[in-house]
């Protein structure tokens, strides 16, 4: 059902965790399709220069998550910004069809955190 | 890897004494049943002869048996064939909200067509309120259908008791009991039942044949129009080594049933204490007693359970979320969010299903795997935060 | 004494092939294919590969394949379920008198709901006459149904010409190919049909497995309603071995098609040319081309066809007499006396459909007994008075 | 499907034939069902002691038809007249339901014939 990368990503998830005093923090999705995750950031310059995830979810979730935080390490905002959901799954060799919509949210849980950070810097 | 199978209640192995039966029935035996010739004789008499062990299974008469596809094609056949034979009688059916989905796709068909269908709440046990069920009965109550065991719990219904209710008011009643045959003693002439679901890959027998028991007298539309097989209630050519792979598998399920509910129960037992003694936050879904002999469906707070699964799965642990039809959708399932159960529960449950093959040692080996793969996944989960393992 | 057997329109052998890659599914592979873990996710994949195949035979997409336990259910789920879904539209069905009883019964049953059934007339060559299909389509026609082959005369219907017909006025069109499959190529990319309908057992692969052709975009009414299974157009758990089967007698019959047709109707050939010679009074029935390669429907006047069943079957011939379905009853041939046969006639004929593994020696026997037995019983026939041998 | 009586009936048919110049003929059946008997008797000071059948029909129409004329033959007329055709299934060890209407007609065959006797003799 899930492709090789997706099980390695599962198995061995990277940057799980959350950072303390992030600079910013995204949550997506609900109890009721079964996947949460939470994205935590910490960001230098405009660059993002640590970033960890927590998730309660399937394995798409998870990978999924995993993956991003992969792709976006050390990238400016203006980059990571562009990251989509389908950006993770094509990285991930795809997701099953029924996966793609509601496990699929590890790119919304970073723009989540991006916003936050953004906020963040207003009311400062 | 060794592998352990604990999702009996989605399949079962066929085992070695069924595939022998069947073998003969696709190298020599081969001929169609309704042939007069010397290649259809022998296979009349042997379907004829499976269908008497099967009667067995249920205390029925063989004009009592209709052989069908699967477990769902029965209950389609039940469902769809009382509501077209009665709908000038009524239009409403009374079925419960845990029912297999080959019972609510066939009820959600029949509402488009203009029946009314009242689904029966369940308590945090699983089970319904008989007196519910006598309220929701009105004159135009033609069918009632309530499972005989749960597959995802393995919750037992009152199925005596829904009968007598039904038969005082000259309401059919029917009860899927594909998950129970095998696994407990069914007898349809102490039952009031009239229709009654049974598969063959769920008792270790080949996938693609079901049955239907129609008590006598008790008129069906068929579903399946065609030639004169099964007495003109069920056309089409018989899935000849399936019916005798059903047939002796089903033999063999009266002759090992006490022992195989020992077996069970005790294995069943054993995997849930070890796990809630080993791990916190653990609950067992559905009524502690009123249940099979074979089924634990587990909550594990804070974890996802196809996550866990995967995780079993790569310990070559096979087992699964909810019923197999459901597993690789995304909903919670039905059965335990009708519990009562939050939703973060009902999403974080896995059910072990266990059978004949399954031993000690194998539970054993889950009870000792399964800590750390939770303690895991908690520690990536977001909503762990506050608890300590 | 050696067994011969001639009746393969009513079901075929499972060959060896087909058999033993139907093995694995029963002793190892016995997984849910709608399980996640490891026991389910090899039989996914088996039965998607199996899918393919019986793509090929018909030259279709997997996504317009849909698996069912067998020709019946197929007929029923393709003329019910456009029935249903297109009632809206129109209650009007046109097919013919010489269908198979799985689509007769059916319309019959429909005809009971309220839907308009046209029985279209045949010739004596058994053709029907597709300007007579012109005039009995009206505005409220919804579906044609006319099978690819008759099964008990091997006639071939112009389906790409129906199919055209069909679609100039919008209306779906399918046709009932359990006899065409394997022995005539079928590329639904070329006919204009919707819905197709095939069987494994009448192509070397094990009963109790089907399959309907839905071409994209055709919307149809599930007949078992149930879990996702096949794309939430047929519920139950798989027939996992039988598709398994289903689908290496397909490769099979791609493979050897060209071969077999050869093969067949020079068996076909050599038969009816035999007894021709050598019997007085005996008729061919169908058209004397537009018919399958192996099927031969003979009446010899004078004489009842069981009875002459009989004979053979006693000398190790097994044939029959009209559809499997429907010997063991007494109607005359519904199909041969549409052809206007005379009644007589009808009771007379035996149908001989060759096979695979069928010889030249096999005919010659067949030629060589047959005489003496025609013979004998004609001199206990009060028929045959007038008339000498 | 036959009982081995009926199979063995139907491969040795008793008495086939025709009586020429018989005392009575019984033709009874009709082609729509496929089972046409003709029966002729001979029958001498009321007892029968020649009959034959010529039957087109299945093989329970063939065996019934031959035991019918080993039951009659050598019987007065009036037990002949007692034989039914349930009688003559019995007598056969019994016979497939399907064929208990159509094809069990001998009997009524033998009716006949000494019906068409009965009437020749009024009418001598
Ligand atoms: C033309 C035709 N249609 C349908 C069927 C029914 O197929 P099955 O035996 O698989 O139900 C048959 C087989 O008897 C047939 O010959
Ligand atoms: C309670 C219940 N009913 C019906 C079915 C359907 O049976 P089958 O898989 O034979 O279609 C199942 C199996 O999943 C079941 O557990």
């Amino acid at each position: 059902m899930y492709s090789e990368k997706v099980m390695d990503h599962f198995s061995n998830p990277r940057n799980v965790g959350e950072i303390e005093e992030a600079s910013g923090t995204g949550m997506v999705g609900n109890p009721a399709c079964g996947d949460i995750m939470k994205l935590t950031i910490k960001i230098e310059n405009n660059v993002i220069t640590d970033v960890k995830f927590k998730t309660f979810g399937c394995g798409a979730a998870i990978a999924t998550s995993s993956m991003v935080t992969e792709l976006v390490k050390g990238k400016g905002l203006d980059d990571a910004e562009k990251i989509s959901n389908n950006t993770v799954a094509e990285a991930l060799d795809g997701l099953p069809p029924v996966k793609m919509h509601c496990s699929n949210l590890a790119a919304d849980a970073l723009h989540a955190a991006i916003e936050d950070y953004r906020k963040k810097l207003e009311t400062k | 890897m060794n592998k352990i199978y604990f999702d009996h209640n989605a399949t079962t192995p066929v085992i070695d004494e069924v595939f022998e039966a069947m073998v003969p029935f696709y190298k020599e035996q081969w001929g169609n049943p309704s042939s007069i010739h010397w290649a259809g004789r022998g296979t009349r008499k042997a379907v004829e002869d499976a269908r008497e062990n099967v009667c067995k299974l249920l205390n029925c008469a063989p004009l009592e048996l209709i052989f069908t596809s699967s477990g769902t094609e029965s209950d389609n056949h039940a469902i769809k064939g009382i509501a077209y034979a009665k709908k000038d009688k009524g239009n409403h059916i009374i079925t419960t909200k845990v029912e297999h989905p080959a019972i609510l796709s066939t009820c959600k068909h029949l509402a488009k067509e203009g029946f009314e269908i009242t689904y029966l709440e369940v308590d945090k046990d699983g089970l319904i309120d008989l007196e519910q069920l006598k309220a929701a009965i009105t004159p135009k109550t033609i069918l009632i259908t309530v499972m005989f065991a749960n597959n995802e719990t393995g919750v037992l219904f009152p199925i005596k008791e829904i009968g007598q209710i039904a038969k005082e008011r000259g309401i059919t009643f029917h009860t899927d009991a594909v998950q129970a045959a095998g696994k407990i003693p069914i007898n349809v002439q102490e039952l009031n039942v009239d229709l009654l679901t049974i598969s063959g890959h769920k008792i270790y027998g080949p996938k693609g044949v079901g049955a239907l028991f129609a008590k006598r007298g008790v008129r069906l539309t068929p579903l399946i129009h065609g030639g004169h097989q099964e007495r003109n209630r069920r056309g089409g050519t018989e899935n000849v080594a399936g019916i005798i792979g059903f047939g002796k598998a089903a033999e063999i399920a009266i002759r090992d049933l006490d022992k195989e509910i020992a077996h069970l129960s005790m294995l069943r037992n054993r995997l849930e204490t070890g796990l809630k003694e080993k791990i916190q936050h653990v609950y067992v879904n559905g009524h502690p007693e009123k249940r099979l002999p074979n089924t634990a469906n587990i909550s594990f707070e804070f974890v996802e359970g196809e996550s866990l699964l995967l995780n079993l799965d790569m310990k070559g642990i096979a087992a699964s979320s909810g019923s197999a039809c459901t597993s690789g959708s995304l909903e919670p399932s039905h059965v335990l969010v009708a519990m009562g159960i939050s939703l973060e529960l009902a999403h974080g449950s896995v059910r072990f299903s266990l059978g004949k093959s399954n031993t000690v040692e194998e539970i054993d080996y889950l009870i000792e795997i399964m800590p750390p793969i939770v303690e895991r996944m908690r520690s990536m989960s977001p909503l762990f935060a506050g608890h300590k393992f």
